[in-house]
C-alpha cells in the first residue's frame, strides 16, 4: 500500500537557486497580491460585479506549484478562486482584468467573469463555478495525457469544502484505478466559505484519504514557495514517471473574505493576524535579503512595477470595449 | 400589516413552522453560523440550537438525500439549496427518490420535505450559476413545485409547503430576497395551487411566475398609458397548476403573453403556453407568445445578461404582437 | 443495403469511427468485457483493446467529468450511460460543463463527446428505471440533442455526433435496439438538425421522435384504412429542432398531433405543439394534441405500465380529435 | 483516530445459542433460498418480468445482521437486490411474491416489483434501483433517529460495486461529522454485475476505507450466519452507544447472475463451486448436525416447509387480482 508522506520540513537554503528563479517567484506572487488588490479596489468601485473571490495570502501554492511544471505538456485546473492560477501560468494582468471588467478584451471574452479564467494555450483550462466540479474534469484531461502518450502531468486545485463532494470521490477512484497522472491539491484555506474545515469533516489531514484509493498522500506546506515548489517538483516527477495519482493537503490560509460581500465574522482577527506572519511573500524576501540575493531597494521596485501591471491593466480594462450585443449568441456552438 | 421583504417573510415562515412542529428542521450549506448564504435563515441558529439548524457539508447530493430519508422516518427537513445551480448534483435523490418513495412504497410512505433556495439568474455570475431550474422541476410527476415572488406568497406558500405531506420545491429569487411587501400580523397560508390576479385587465393575460411577476406588473402599468389593459395573472404554484385560472383569464382576454426566465424550450412557459393554445383554441384572437430567456448560456457581461432575459421592453413587444399593433 | 438491427447499427457507427479516428473511445459501466449491458459494444474490446474501450466503476458523475475533460483536451469520448436513468447523477458535468466550456471559455475550448445510451421506458422496471429525460436536455443550450428511430438514423447520427464538435447527447431506447432496418453498404452520414418525413399524408401531422416513431406508423397505417393520410414526420434531432420542416408540414395538413413518450409537463412534446400552435396559428384547423405518457411515475405491473405510455389507440384517437371526428 | 478491526475468526460454537435462534437463522436462510428458486422459476414462466437480482449465496448477510437488530427502533434499507432483506425482516413470503407478480396485493401494490420491497411497519425502508442511492437516504433515517431520540440504528446494505459512488463518500462524511447511527454493509459479491471488484477499485478491502473519515472499519464473514452476528451484534451495540457510525467489508458471494439475463461468463464454474462449500446454511446446517442441534429428518422437514412456503407465496400471487387500471393515478401524492 501507498504510504503518505511528511512534507519536507525546511526547503532547502535559497543559494541553491539562481537568483533568477528565486526572483521569478517573487515577482510571480507580488503581481498576484497586487493585481488581487487593484481587483478588490475595483469591485469597491463597483467596475467588478457579482463573485469575486480572491487570492490573497495563497499566492505560494500556485506560484510554487506552476513554476514546477512543464506547461508545454502538463495542465493545470481549478476552482473559481482562479486569478492566482491564471496570472501564475503567465497569462496577462491585461486579459485577466478585462475578463473582470466583462470586456471582449478579456480572456474568456467577457462572457466568464472573475470565476471562468481560461488560456487554451497556456494549458490553464479554468476556473470553474461549481464546487468540485473540476476534479472529475482533470481527471480527464489526465487520462487525454497518459492516452495520447504526451507524459504531461495535471495539477488540479480544489478548496477543503470541495473534499467532500461525490465528484472528488469517484474522481479519485478512477485516477487510482487507471493510474492516471493527477496531481489531486487540496488549497486547504482553513474555511469553505464561513465553514471552518473542523465543522463538516472528522479530519484535519486530508491527506489521510489517500490509503482509501491506495494512492500517495502529502502534507504540504502552502505558505513557504520554496518548500511547496520542492515538494511539487518530486510528486510532478513521480506522478509523470510512474502514471499514478497523488493527493497533496496543502495547508494555506486566505486573508480576504471568501468572496467580496463575506465579512469574514467567523474568525478572528488574531488569527488572520498570526497567518500573515508567514506570509509567502515576506518570507521569500527574507530569505532572499538574508542570503543576500536581493536588497530592500530592489524589492521594492519589483513591488512598484507589479503595481504598475495591475494599474496598467485596470486602464486596459477600463478602455477595452464592450461586448457587442450579438456576441450573446456566439462562443455557444463550435 | 408589516412592509418585509421577501427574505425575512421566509425566515418569518420557518421560524413560525419550527416552534409549531418540532419535527420541522433546517440544513444547508451555512444557514447556521453564517445566517445563511443570503440571509433568509438569520437568527435561526440561535433561536432553535444546531440539533435543528445545521450546517452542512458541500455535498448537495448527500445532504438532499440524508433529507428525504429523514423525512420517510417522520420528520419534516426543509432542505436549502444555496443556488438551484448546485441542486443538479442533487437531482437524483429529489426524482428518483422523494419524488417516488410514495409511489414505490405502493403508498406506504410519504415524504414530507421541503427544498428551497435561489433559482434563476442574479447578476455578474456568468453561465453555471444564472440558471432556472424550474422546468425540471415541473416535468416531474411526484414533487410539487411553487414559485412566489411577493412576501405575502413567500411566507403562505413556504408555510403550506412545510406542512404539506409531499415533497415541496420552492423557487426563490436572489434579486428579490429584498423585495419588500405586506404581511399580515397573524398567521395566514398560501394554498398550493392556487394561482393569484395580481391585476386585473381585460385586454390580454400576462402568465408569470417568480421574479418577472415585477417586470409584468410594470408592463401592465406602462400599457395601461396607452389604454391597453392587461391582466396579471401570477401562477405561484407551476405543479399543480390551476389551469382553471389561467382559462378563465384567456377566456375574458383573448390574448395571452407568458413569461418566463428559463430558456425557451421545453420550458415552463412553453408548456403553459401550449395548454393556452389547446384549451382556448376557440377562444384565442391571436397565437401566445412566449418572452423567456434567449436560448443561450448566460454570459457575464451584465449589459449582455440582461439583454438575455426578460425584459419590460420585451413583455410590452410580446403584447403589441398578440395584439396586432406594430 | 443490409437489414441490421439497432443496436449493430449503433456498433457499426461505434467501430468505423473509432477505425477512422484515434482520438475515439469509448467508456461507461459494462461496456467492455461484458460487450455492453445491451450488447450495442459487442466485441469492440476485442477490436480496440482495453485503452479504447473502457469499463468504468459505477460512478456516472466520474466518469462522465472524465470524458468533459478527455474532451477539452483533445480526445473523442463516446460515453455510454446504461440508462438515462441514471445520468441524472451526472447532469452536474453535462449542464454546467460539457455544455458552457465553450462559452465560458469564450469559445477557446471546445468539447467534442457523445453521450448516449437507452433513454425511457423499457418493461417491467417500475419507476425508476422507467424514466424518459429528452426534456430536460433539450432546454439546455450549449448541448445538441438526438434521438433516432430506425438502424439508418442510429447509425448515421451517431456518426455525425462522433464528428460533431460539440457535446450531442443521443436518445437510444431499449425496446428497440432489436428493431431491424436496412443500412447501406457504403459509409454515410445522417446530418443533425434535420427532421425526416417517414410518410406522407395530407389530413394531420403526427409530429414524433425515438421508439413512439413505431406506434405512428401503425396508427397512419390504422388511419388510412379509415381513409385518413397522416404524415408522419420523424424529428430525428431534437435539438437543433427542424422548425421548418415541421411547418411545412402543418401548413399542408392543418392538423397536428405531437408524441413524445416523456411526461406532459414542460415536455419536448409540449413545446412542439406550442411551436405549432404559435408559428401556424392562422393554418391550424383545431388545436394542437399531445399525446404523451401519463402524468404519474410508471409502475412495475406491466398492464399498468402499458396504459401510462403513448399507445396506437391514443395517438388515433388523438387524429380523430383534431379532426373533430368522433 | 478509529481502528479498523478484524472480523471474530471464529464465531462460538453453537451451544452457547439456544436451538430456537439457531434453528430460527436456519429458517429465515432456508426461506429466502427457496423464495428465490421460486422466483428464477416464475421468472422463465414470465410470470415476472424486468430485472429480477437474486439473493442466493448471500442469505447469512441479511438475516444474520437483522436477528442482531431490535426492528421496533432499527431500520434497514437496501438495493434492489432485495427480496432476502425482506423476507428476513419477516415479511410475508405472499406480499413479496405477489409484488414480483405485479399484482395489488403484493407489498408496494404492483407498483414497485422486484427492486422495491417496503414495509413501513417492519422499518423495511426499501429496496432501491439507483445503485447507492440509498446511503444517503438510509444516513438520513440514522438523522431521523438521533433526532428523535430513540436510540434506533439504521443498517444500510449495499453492493461493493455502489462504494465507488459519490453518495457513499458524502455519506459518510455527513455520518462521521454528526455522529449518525448507521452502520454501512458493503455486501462485496465480488462482482458489480459483470465487473470483478478488483477491475474498478485499488483496493481490496473497502473498510480501509473507514479511516478516511475516523471512523470504525471492519471486515466481516459473510458466508457464516453465526459469526456475522455475533460481529454485528458488536457492532450495532457500539453504534448504539456511542452513536456513530461503522463501515463494514461483508464478503458474500451470489451464486446467480446479476439479474435473470446474465449468464455469468465473466467467472469460472470453479470459483462458484468453491464458493458453494462454504454455504451459509449448509455451515450451519453441519454446525447444528455436529452440536446435535438438529437432525437430517429435521433440517428436510423445515426446507420442506421453506418449499410449500414459496409455492404457497405463488399460489397466493397467481390468485390475485392485478391492479385497476385506475390505481394508476394512486400513491404519488399523499
Ligand atoms: C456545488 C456547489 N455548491 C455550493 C457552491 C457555493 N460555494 C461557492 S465557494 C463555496 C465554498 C468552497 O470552499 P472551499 O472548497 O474551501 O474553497 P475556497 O473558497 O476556500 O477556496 C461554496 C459553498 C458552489 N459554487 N458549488
Ligand atoms: C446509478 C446506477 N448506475 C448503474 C445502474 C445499473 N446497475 C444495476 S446493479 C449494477 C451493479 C451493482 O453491483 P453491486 O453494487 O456490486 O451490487 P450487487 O448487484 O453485486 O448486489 C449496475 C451497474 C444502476 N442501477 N444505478
Ligand atoms: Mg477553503
Ligand atoms: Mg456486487
Amino acid at each position: 500500500m501507498a504510504k503518505n508522506q511528511e512534507s519536507s520540513k525546511k526547503s532547502e537554503s535559497p543559494q541553491k537557486y539562481d537568483k533568477k528563479f528565486l526572483t521569478g517567484l517573487l515577482v510571480d506572487m507580488l503581481n498576484i497580491r497586487r493585481f488581487e488588490e487593484k481587483a478588490a479596489q475595483m469591485y469597491g468601485l463597483k467596475k467588478i460585479g457579482g463573485f469575486c473571490h480572491l487570492y490573497n495570502g495563497q499566492e505560494a501554492v500556485a506560484v510554487g506549484s506552476v513554476a514546477a511544471l512543464d506547461l508545454k505538456r502538463d495542465y493545470i485546473l481549478t476552482s473559481y478562486r482562479d486569478h492566482g492560477h491564471a496570472l501564475a501560468v503567465g497569462m496577462s494582468a491585461d486579459s485577466v482584468m478585462a475578463e473582470l471588467f466583462g470586456k471582449i478584451t478579456g480572456c474568456s471574452r467577457g462572457k466568464g467573469g472573475s470565476m471562468h479564467m481560461f488560456d487554451a494555450e497556456r494549458h490553464m483550462l479554468g476556473g470553474n463555478g461549481i464546487v468540485g466540479a473540476q476534479i472529475p474534469i482533470a481527471t480527464g484531461v489526465a487520462f487525454a495525457s497518459k492516452y495520447k502518450g504526451t507524459d504531461g502531468v495535471t495539477l488540479c486545485y480544489f478548496g477543503d469544502g470541495a473534499i467532500h463532494q461525490g465528484a472528488f470521490h469517484e474522481s479519485l477512484n478512477l485516477a487510482a484505478v487507471w493510474k492516471l497522472p493527477a496531481i489531486y491539491i487540496v488549497e486547504n484555506n482553513n474555511f469553505g466559505m464561513g465553514t471552518a474545515v473542523r465543522r463538516v469533516s472528522s479530519v484535519d489531514d486530508f491527506s489521510v484519504k489517500a490509503a482509501g484509493y491506495d494512492i500517495p498522500g502529502k502534507v504540504v506546506n502552502g505558505m513557504d514557495v520554496l518548500s511547496l515548489y520542492e515538494d511539487l517538483k518530486e510528486v510532478i516527477a513521480d506522478a509523470r514517471k510512474n502514471s499514478r495519482p497523488w493527493l497533496l493537503d496543502v495547508k494555506t490560509y486566505r486573508y480576504k473574505g471568501h468572496s467580496m460581500s463575506d465579512p469574514a465574522k467567523y474568525r478572528t482577527k488574531e488569527e488572520l493576524e498570526k497567518y500573515k506572519e508567514q506570509d509567502p511573500i515576506l518570507l521569500l524576501k527574507a530569505r532572499m535579503l538574508k542570503d543576500k540575493q536581493i536588497t530592500e531597494d530592489e524589492f521594492k521596485k519589483l513591488d512598484d512595477e507589479a503595481k504598475k501591471i495591475a494599474q496598467a491593466s485596470v486602464d486596459f480594462a477600463e478602455k477595452s470595449e464592450e461586448p457587442a450585443l450579438e456576441t450573446m449568441y456566439e462562443d455557444i456552438y463550435a | 400589516m408589516a412592509e418585509i421583504a421577501i427574505r425575512d417573510a421566509l425566515r418569518q415562515a420557518l421560524e413560525e413552522e419550527m416552534n409549531r412542529d418540532e419535527t420541522v428542521f433546517l440544513m444547508g450549506e451555512e444557514v447556521g453560523e453564517y445566517n445563511g448564504a443570503y440571509k433568509v435563515s438569520r437568527g435561526l441558529l440561535d433561536t432553535f440550537g444546531p440539533k435543528r439548524v445545521l450546517d452542512t457539508p458541500i455535498a448537495e447530493l448527500g445532504f438532499t438525500g440524508l433529507g428525504v430519508g429523514a423525512a420517510i422516518a417522520g420528520l419534516r427537513p426543509v432542505v436549502e439549496w444555496m443556488t438551484f445551480n448546485f441542486a443538479l448534483l442533487a437531482l437524483d435523490q429529489v426524482i428518483n427518490n422523494a419524488a417516488k418513495m410514495r409511489h414505490m412504497s405502493g403508498g406506504q410512505l410519504k415524504c414530507p420535505i421541503v427544498f428551497r433556495g435561489p433559482n434563476g439568474p442574479a447578476e455578474f455570475l456568468s453561465s453555471q450559476h444564472s440558471q432556472a431550474f424550474q422546468s425540471f422541476l415541473v416535468h416531474v410527476p411526484g414533487l410539487k413545485v411553487v414559485a412566489p415572488a411577493t412576501a405575502y406568497d413567500a411566507k403562505g406558500l413556504l408555510k403550506s409547503a412545510i406542512r404539506d405531506d409531499n415533497p415541496v420545491v420552492m423557487l426563490e429569487s436572489e434579486m428579490a430576497y429584498g423585495w419588500t411587501g405586506e404581511v399580515p400580523d397573524e398567521e395566514y397560508l398560501v394554498p398550493i395551487g392556487k394561482a393569484d390576479i395580481k391585476r386585473e385587465g381585460s385586454d390580454v393575460t400576462l402568465i408569470v411566475h417568480s421574479k418577472p411577476l415585477k417586470m409584468a406588473l410594470e408592463a401592465a402599468d406602462e400599457l395601461a398609458k396607452q389604454d391597453i389593459h392587461a391582466e396579471v395573472l401570477d401562477l405561484r404554484s407551476l405543479r399543480p397548476l390551476d389551469e382553471e385560472a389561467i382559462y378563465e383569464s384567456v377566456r375574458k382576454t383573448h390574448r395571452c403573453v407568458v413569461i418566463d426566465e428559463s430558456w425557451p424550450m421545453a420550458s415552463v412557459g412553453s408548456h403553459v403556453a401550449w395548454l393556452v393554445s389547446k384549451n382556448c383554441f376557440d377562444e384565442l384572437d391571436a397565437q401566445v407568445e412566449l418572452v423567456a430567456s434567449e436560448d443561450v448560456p448566460m454570459p457575464y457581461n451584465h449589459r449582455l445578461e440582461l439583454a438575455v432575459q426578460p425584459s419590460v421592453e420585451k413583455i410590452i413587444k410580446a403584447v403589441k404582437t398578440v395584439l396586432y399593433i406594430k
